[in-house]
């Protein structure tokens, strides 16, 4: 290849290491598979696929109806929407995981401090146990709890900027173990005796039934689905913009990004309080449901339980997240009632056993997780068509 | 609306369930084991008699967690089969789980759960078969006061409902004579105690009274031995059962004092000591007999007829029943008639089992 | 390509010499080569200063200063404190004593995102880009320094945010052409080869829209056609308003192309001026240069 | 608060915390080394240590002693801790290289990011102590009564014991063996070298893979000694003690200044008298919190630890 | 042939980044390779190294194939290489960096002679023998990684742009020691950008571009060669 470089006005450098077209053609397959494919895809497809699942995720706990294939799916033994349910808030955790460490790169070993904090702050706020006695319904308790759960994100987050990669990890742990031990040991927060009768969500069927009562956790099941729906909606924009940028870069290079004008102070400070949003979104759900909760619901394993769902799905990618969300809740569920061959034991007692070495194939055979994320590509693709180059 | 679906076509009141709620896996779980023995061999011999699975038994394993124990309710009630259940047998897991049998209707008898306050909450369905704490610590704090004669007695507790319940009141029947008080985590959280021990040997308390279950307060044992500590450990129900022993070694353990408020096993009526031996190969262990007799409480109200859990509620609430341990009757609040309860204290001895000592009062 | 070209209006834009969507800086006639005359129009001002690192003084009473729209070169031999200097300019370091001025004010101690707001941006001599971005988000990055919307609005998708998004892309696009890497636009940083990083990063740093551009040694790994190039695009960077700072050891780069070059040994200043006057100083063919029979 | 008591007594708190902070320490080596080269938190290190804990228990079953036996003649213990020291030490070691083998070096050929290393070692950790937990249905196992401890010497009211002798003094000696191998072997400066630059370290002809699987080896020996000491001082073992456990040993190794040695043996003493100290004064059940706020604190001021990081690489 | 590559082909994932190359430098002799921005040099560097594995092809070494032998292990066969972007040991000091060099040789006699060796040809790094390698400056790092490839005594010594970042005299000086070292009996396969440098000192060359050897020759005729000139050299 020869040049005109040395004459031309332009910068129109000779091309060097040009693009072959088997390159091009590499490339492209690149971006396959599934996800690639979905964001080639026109919007409207899209949108109407998207609608298209969420409606078949509304219809999921009748999935056990579907002749054959429905009771492999539904787990036997226990109460299929409230599995379902667990599934939600699980999956919320782990969107809201994704946006601190997928996006940003913050390594938050003790994320269910937020999901414990929105609790708390609902628990405090509506149950008669405690000490407040305001007894307040559940729906004037949940914009408090978040906004605790927002206040304690930056409140973990500030004297936390300096930290870097992992030392940053052991902080979130402590800050979470910290929130369990004052929860386990103070009078007011109840320790392991909890909170009881906090109230449900409000609503009555037309027979004066309550609509989130004890015996059915469809309702909650379904109201869990519209929350997530919301909570993709708002972290897709962001991922999608230069907020989604900023994190990264900081990610990749914190001192790069901050002389190419980012700020990470406030980035962070955002993807922290962000997470902490929707993992006390989380928390106000799971204590509307459950009715109760008490410090031993924030171990430091359930972090980390939903810190493996989020990389297993797929960190840094929404849909691999939510998958990831599902699965930790699931799996484990699912081994019940399934004896082994040899033993005749039910699985359920090996259920983390087993799941740890599912972890362990999954991330070999995927590293980069099951839906990896492929956002970068999928943007090129967009613009490749819009901007034809010169020649 | 219908209680019990369509398929109740089986003849005598047959085809419902009895559950079992409470730890069958956990730390604590083999005081939840014995339990569902009990509760199962009733129901057994009921089916025998009856010829046929005229009811089932359904087990749901809180695993003794307060926090696991509410999703598990919740797959409980979305059974509508159950009529009744047994359990909690935990103070704690009741705290968490009781709400929510209050809110489905279905009636529970708990064989041990002994936290005083669980009957305040003005829950109808909740029943208790045994005497609560207020007649178990003061049982236990007059044991340490006059029997052992004790005038520096330290008391720790687990921080779980039974176990910080417990051990107020016991603080309380003691007075002056706790010279210090230490808290340390539920059972499986920790298995170091060294810094527990360390102010137990300096406060030159004679007694240590713990209010927790068994796992916990074994390694605390051996820990307070291997610091050459001498005194005794004390404590309630909880403390009684040989994984005691298991975990302080037998050595260790010997002498060490728990009260129940049960009366001794191998004292039961009628054939059950055998039975429950053949059935299980073991022995009967605590609270086994107790839960035996509330299921076979169940089973004669479902035998009267008593087919949907409120009937059955209704049933429980006028019943006077004499089964193999007790008599029970249960007052409007759900507690033990108090013409019926009783406290016994227990002592390990060489072999890591606990044996009798005596009948404790309780005021 | 052997049809003619038309050019569409959009295109005619892009390969326009001036692919910055920002108006030159008042004072300055774009083209304009002459230095212009001392006391006018400085813009940057490095005074006096000195950094330490222990015992080794890596910038010794330094002083300097930049005209608005020149190109400045910044040379000296291995370690003389040119890369520390860039430091201290974009508040990597603090200087030890003294004072950097940027349009008249200090800009000792501030933080480093608003250096690069206030119009001072740079290269890095070992590179540093996001490795698994792609270069066209690389350029993006830099572009969104100066976008104004945020969180709130990305969150809720405002119209704003949008505008804010395309143009900030298609500006990115047209300066990964401008250096003559826009068909890696969608490959990640870190697959590109050394010499395509570089442009990265120049074309990085442009998106930021700076007054000031610092080049800490932009032509290392080029041969000497891409070198030819780079010098046309530095001239054209001038060209559009920007004032160039370069780091530089190529020295036919250098002399082609900057207005004024100061000499760096040992952290001290040991000389200053226009590249001819440089290039016969004695102390610099002593400490640099070398016998100037084989420049290249 | 109890000032008083803390007052009263130092001494005996100070003895325990070291005793206790030397077992941590050697845990901490473990987590250390491989975040040192690797730069990836071993989360499987924990059951490096549990398996090592029920090693010895083992060996010592096979000599028909369980917690019940009599403590046996002074020879034989001699013996039987050596044995026991053996086993931990080689089963740990080969769990170590075992993790490293299964959930490390695959991800390694694949160029996987440092996440997915973090969550294979979590899916190895939760897979080896869920099977142990399985399989022993969740009991404790006891120690046998190997050392009946006894004062050596008394200053006041502190009784320091044989035991507590015999795991400071051989926590220190291994640390101090291990320091040396790393800091002036030449191994040990190819360790040094993957860590801070690994295809430059190749290119000097460091054999990666080697240096590797030698950091998990050497973490799993400390721990294997680790896990003996632990016994005979706590004198059961769980399921999941090596979990309970290990979350301390990791805060002392990033209190340090995780990747540095020395700064491991600082934390884990420091922790281990902090928590004692804690004890006393706040309670019991404030002795973990207490030692997260003193991390927290550290970092805060610190943001690299007490010693900052010397195995790994410096900024560049 | 010291070293030989018969149709190397290497993939970065799917990218294909050589194409199959074949090129052979013989004892004794000063081979560069030279190329544009992603024409493969560095590329063709790591897999001679063993930092790559190659697809395809083999690469024979003093008559031994080493295509599938691990990096650490040419290295004690003797593959030496500067890499691209120097790869220094930031937490290292000086010393240490070079000692690393040396690090498959035992002779600690023959270590020190070597590191007085490099002492004198860069001064620079002898001043600064303590200081921690991450903060010494760009040029300063290119000679420590010169020097300590040096410092294994290589058979074959590979130096991807040994002059970038180097002020004016010191590339002179490189050039000199790549000659001289060369003289006293090492092989030297040498990238440069630095084309009219390294071919007038080069024995032979090739050019390499996206993937693919373009061109070989003599130094000479590459330097006279009017399409290198116009791609490579630049207007003189
Ligand atoms: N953090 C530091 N600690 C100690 N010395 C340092 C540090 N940073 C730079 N130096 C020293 O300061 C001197 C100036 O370094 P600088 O990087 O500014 O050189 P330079 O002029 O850019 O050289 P080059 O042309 O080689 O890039 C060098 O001798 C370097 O070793
Ligand atoms: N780690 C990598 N992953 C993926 N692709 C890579 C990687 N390194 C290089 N490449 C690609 O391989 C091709 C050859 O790169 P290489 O670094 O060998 O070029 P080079 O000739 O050394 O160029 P330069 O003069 O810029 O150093 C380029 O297209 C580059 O983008
Ligand atoms: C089974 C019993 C020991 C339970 C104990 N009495 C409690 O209230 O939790
Ligand atoms: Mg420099
Ligand atoms: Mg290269």
């Amino acid at each position: 290849m020869t040049t005109e470089a040395t004459s031309s006005p332009a910068p129109q450098t000779p091309v060097p290491g040009a693009v072959s077209a088997r390159e091009k053609k590499n490339r492209r397959q690149d971006s396959g598979g599934v996800r690639g494919w979905f964001g080639r895809q026109n919007p409207w497809v899209r949108a109407g696929l998207m609608v298209l699942f969420a409606v078949l995720a509304f219809l999921l706990p009748y999935v056990g109806e579907i002749p054959l294939i429905g009771p492999q799916i539904v787990t036997q033994g226990i109460d299929w929407p409230s599995a379902l349910f667990n599934m939600s808030y699980y999956v919320l955790l782990a969107l809201g995981l994704n946006v601190v460490v997928g996006f940003a790169g913050l390594l938050d070993l003790g994320y269910v401090g937020f999901f414990a904090v929105g609790a708390y702050t609902v628990a405090l706020l509506s149950s008669p146990d405690s000490v407040l006695r305001t007894e307040w319904g559940w729906t004037a308790a949940v914009p408090i709890g978040l906004a605790v759960a927002m206040l304690s994100g930056l409140v973990l987050g500030y004297p936390t900027l300096r930290l870097r990669g992992d030392y940053l990890a052991i902080v979130t742990l402590g800050f979470a173990e910290i929130i369990r031990i004052v929860a386990t040991s103070t009078e007011t927060l109840r320790g392991d005796r909890g909170f009881s009768d906090i109230p449900h969500p409000p609503g009555e069927f037309a027979d004066g039934k309550p609509i989130f009562g004890v015996a059915d956790a469809v309702p909650y099941y379904w109201l869990g689905l519209a929350v997530i729906i919301l909570v993709i909606l708002g972290v897709r924009n962001l991922d999608n913009s230069r907020v989604g940028r900023s994190w990264l870069a900081i990610r990749e290079d914190q001192e790069a990004a901050e002389i190419m004008g980012v700020r990470t102070i406030k980035y962070k400070l955002w993807a922290f309080a962000i997470g902490a949003f929707i993992g006390g979104l989380g928390g106000v759900m799971f204590a509307g449901q459950q009715g109760f909760m008490n410090s031993q619901t924030f171990v430091l394993q359930f972090s980390i339980l939903v810190l493996a769902g989020v990389v297993m799905g797929g960190s840094g990618n929404i849909a691999g997240a939510i998958l990831g969300g599902a699965l930790i809740s699931y799996i484990p569920d699912r081994l019940r009632g399934i004896q082994d061959p040899i033993w005749h034991t039910d699985l359920f007692g090996f259920r983390f056993a087993i799941f740890g070495a599912v972890i362990i194939v999954i991330m070999i055979f995927r590293p980069q997780g099951l839906i990896p994320s492929r956002r970068r590509a999928m943007e090129l693709k967009d613009r490749e068509k819009e901007v034809a180059p010169i020649e | 609306n219908s209680d019990s679906g369509s398929d109740d076509t089986a003849s005598g009141n047959c085809g419902y369930k009895l559950a079992f709620f409470g730890a069958l896996t956990g730390s604590s779980a083999n005081l939840g084991v014995n339990i569902e023995q009990g509760f199962e061999l009733a129901i057994n011999q009921y089916n025998e008699k009856k010829g046929s699975t005229c009811i089932e038994v359904a087990k749901f394993d809180s695993q003794g967690e307060p926090g696991v124990a509410p999703g598990v309710a919740r797959n409980l009630v979305a059974d509508k089969k159950i009529l009744g259940i047994v359990g909690p047998p935990f103070s704690g897991e009741s705290e968490a789980a009781d709400p929510i049998f209050e809110a489905a209707g279905i009636p529970t008898v708990t064989p041990s759960a002994t936290r005083v306050s669980l009957s305040a909450n003005g829950w109808k369905t909740f029943h208790r078969a045994v005497a609560n704490d207020d007649a178990q610590g003061p049982a236990a704090g007059n044991y340490i006061k006059n029997v052992m004669k004790a005038e520096k007695v330290f008391v720790a507790n687990d921080q779980s409902a039974y176990g910080a319940g417990l051990s107020e009141v016991v603080e309380k029947t003691l007075g002056s004579a706790v010279v210090a008080k230490d808290k340390t985590e539920a059972d499986g959280k920790q298995t170091d105690f060294s810094a527990l021990v360390q102010k137990v040997v300096s406060s030159q308390a004679t007694v240590l009274f713990y209010g927790g279950y068994y796992q916990n307060a074994g390694l605390i044992r051996k820990a307070l031995t291997t610091a050459g500590w001498k005194g005794t450990l004390v404590g309630g129900d909880g403390m009684k059962d040989p994984g005691l022993a298991k975990a302080a070694g037998n050595a260790a353990a010997v002498g060490t004092i728990t009260t129940c408020p049960c009366s001794p096993p191998e004292k039961a009526g009628g054939t059950f000591v055998t039975d429950y031996k053949a059935k299980w190969n073991v022995d009967a262990g605590t609270y086994s007999d107790v839960a035996f007799d509330a299921a076979n409480m169940f089973l004669q109200g479902i035998d009267a007829g008593n087919t949907t859990p409120e009937k059955l509620n209704t049933y429980l609430s006028t019943v006077e029943y004499k089964g193999i341990a007790n008599t029970y009757k249960f007052t409007d609040k759900g507690e033990l008639d108090p013409n019926y309860i009783k406290v016994w204290t227990f002592k390990f001895d060489a072999t890591g089992n606990t044996i009798a000592d005596q009948e404790v009062p309780t005021a | 390509m052997s049809e003619p070209h038309i050019e569409t209006p959009a295109e005619a834009d892009a390969a326009n010499a001036r692919p910055f969507d920002r108006p030159a800086p008042e004072g300055t006639g774009t083209g304009a080569t002459a230095p212009a005359a001392p006391g006018e129009d400085v813009l940057l001002e490095v005074d006096n200063v000195t950094l330490r690192f222990g015992g080794v003084v890596a910038l010794n009473e330094v002083s300097f200063s930049l005209r608005k729209g020149e190109i400045f070169g910044l040379i000296g031999p291995n370690g003389a404190g040119k890369t520390t200097c860039f430091n201290a300019m974009t508040g990597v370091y603090r200087p030890t004593s003294g004072g950097i001025r940027f349009q008249g004010q200090s800009i000792v101690g501030k933080k480093k995102h608003e250096i690069t707001r206030g119009g001072i941006a740079r290269t890095f001599q070992n590179v540093r880009l996001f490795p698994e971005m792609t270069a066209l988000e690389n350029v993006m990055v830099g572009a969104d320094a100066h976008h104004k919307t945020s969180v709130i609005a990305a969150l809720f998708r405002l119209p704003r945010h949008h505008r804010e998004e395309r143009t900030g892309r298609d500006r990115s696009y047209q300066l990964l052409r401008f250096v003559g890497i826009e068909h890696r636009a969608g490959d990640v940083a870190r697959n590109l080869s050394y010499g395509e990083q570089r442009r990265l990063e120049i074309a990085r740093a442009l998106a930021t829209n700076p007054t000031l551009l610092c080049l800490d040694e932009p032509a290392a790994g080029f041969n000497p056609a891409e070198k030819a190039d780079l010098l046309a695009l530095i001239r054209k960077i001038r060209d559009s308003g920007v004032t160039v700072l370069l780091i530089e050891h190529d020295m036919r780069l250098v002399m082609g192309v900057t207005d004024r070059i100061v000499v760096l040994e040992f952290g001290k200043k040991i000389a200053e001026g226009t590249p001819a006057e440089v290039r016969d100083n004695p102390a610099v063919i002593a400490a640099y240069l070398g016998v100037p029979t084989d420049a290249a | 608060m109890n000032f008083s008591g803390l007052i009263q007594d130092f001494g005996p708190l100070t003895i325990t915390g070291l005793a206790q902070g030397a077992i941590i320490a050697l845990f901490a080596l473990g987590y250390t080394l491989v975040y040192g080269v690797l730069r990836l938190i071993n989360f499987a290190h924990s059951e490096v240590f549990l398996l090592g804990s029920y090693a010895c228990l083992i060996v010592w079953g096979f000599f028909g002693l369980d917690q019940n036996s009599a403590t046996p003649s002074t020879l034989s213990v001699i013996g039987l801790l050596l044995l026991g020291l053996v086993a931990a030490i080689v089963i740990s070691g080969i769990t170590a290289l075992g993790v490293e083998l299964v959930a490390y070096r695959p991800l390694r050929k694949r160029n996987a990011p440092p996440l997915a290393f973090l969550i294979t070692a979590i899916g190895a950790s939760l897979f080896i102590s869920e099977t142990v937990g399985v399989m022993t249905q969740r009991n404790i196992k006891g120690v046998p009564p190997l050392i009946q401890p006894r004062d050596v010497f008394v200053i006041g009211n502190m009784h320091v014991t044989n035991l507590q002798i015999l795991i400071i003094v051989l926590a220190l000696m291994s640390m101090f063996l291990l320091d040396r191998f790393i800091n002036r072997s030449r191994l040990g400066r190819g360790i040094r070298a993957v860590a801070q630059n690994p295809d430059s370290a190749a290119l000097m002809g460091v054999n990666k893979g080697r240096v590797i699987s030698l950091v998990f080896l050497l973490g799993g020996l400390m721990a294997g000694i680790a896990a003996v000491m632990y016994d005979l001082k706590i004198g059961v073992t769980r399921f999941d003690a090596g979990f309970l456990l290990g979350i301390e040993a990791f805060t002392a190794a990033v209190l340090g200044g995780i990747g540095n040695l020395r700064g491991a043996l600082l934390g884990g003493l420091l922790l281990g008298l902090l928590q004692n100290y804690a004890a006393s004064l706040f309670g019991t059940e404030w002795l973990h919190a207490a030692s997260f706020v003193l991390l927290v604190l550290i970092l805060l001021v610190r943001p690299t630890g007490l010693l900052g990081e010397s195995l790994g690489r410096a900024r560049a | 042939m010291l070293l030989e590559l018969k149709d190397v082909t290497l993939m970065y994932g799917r990218i294909q980044a050589l194409h199959g190359i074949s090129l052979s430098v013989g004892q004794g002799e000063i081979v560069a390779l030279i190329g544009a921005n992603g024409a493969g040099k560095s590329t063709t560097m790591r897999a001679i190294s063993g930092l790559r594995p190659v697809a395809q092809g083999t690469i024979t070494f003093n008559g031994e194939d080493i295509t599938k032998l691990r990096a650490d292990l040419r290295v004690v066969r003797g593959v030496s290489q500067s890499p691209e972007g120097r790869g220094i040991f930031p937490g290292m000091s000086v010393r240490e960096n070079l000692e690393m060099g040396a690090y498959t040789r035992r002779n600690r006699a023959e270590i020190n002679e070597d590191l007085d060796r490099v002492f004198t040809l860069f001064p620079r790094l002898k001043e600064r023998e303590k200081q921690v390698g991450g903060t010494m400056s760009g040029g300063e790092q290119q000679m420590l990684a010169v020097g300590r490839a040096l410092m294994s005594r290589p058979k074959l010594l590979l130096l991807d742009e040994p002059s970038m970042g180097l002020a004016p005299m010191l590339i002179q000086q490189i050039f000199d020691i790549v000659v001289e070292i060369n003289q006293q009996g090492t092989t030297v396969l040498l990238v440069e950008q630095n084309a009219q440098q390294a071919l007038s000192r080069a024995h032979r060359a090739y050019v390499l571009e996206t993937g693919e050897i373009v061109k070989s020759g003599t130094g000479a005729e590459l330097l006279t060669d009017p399409s290198v000139k116009d791609a490579y050299l630049g207007v003189a």
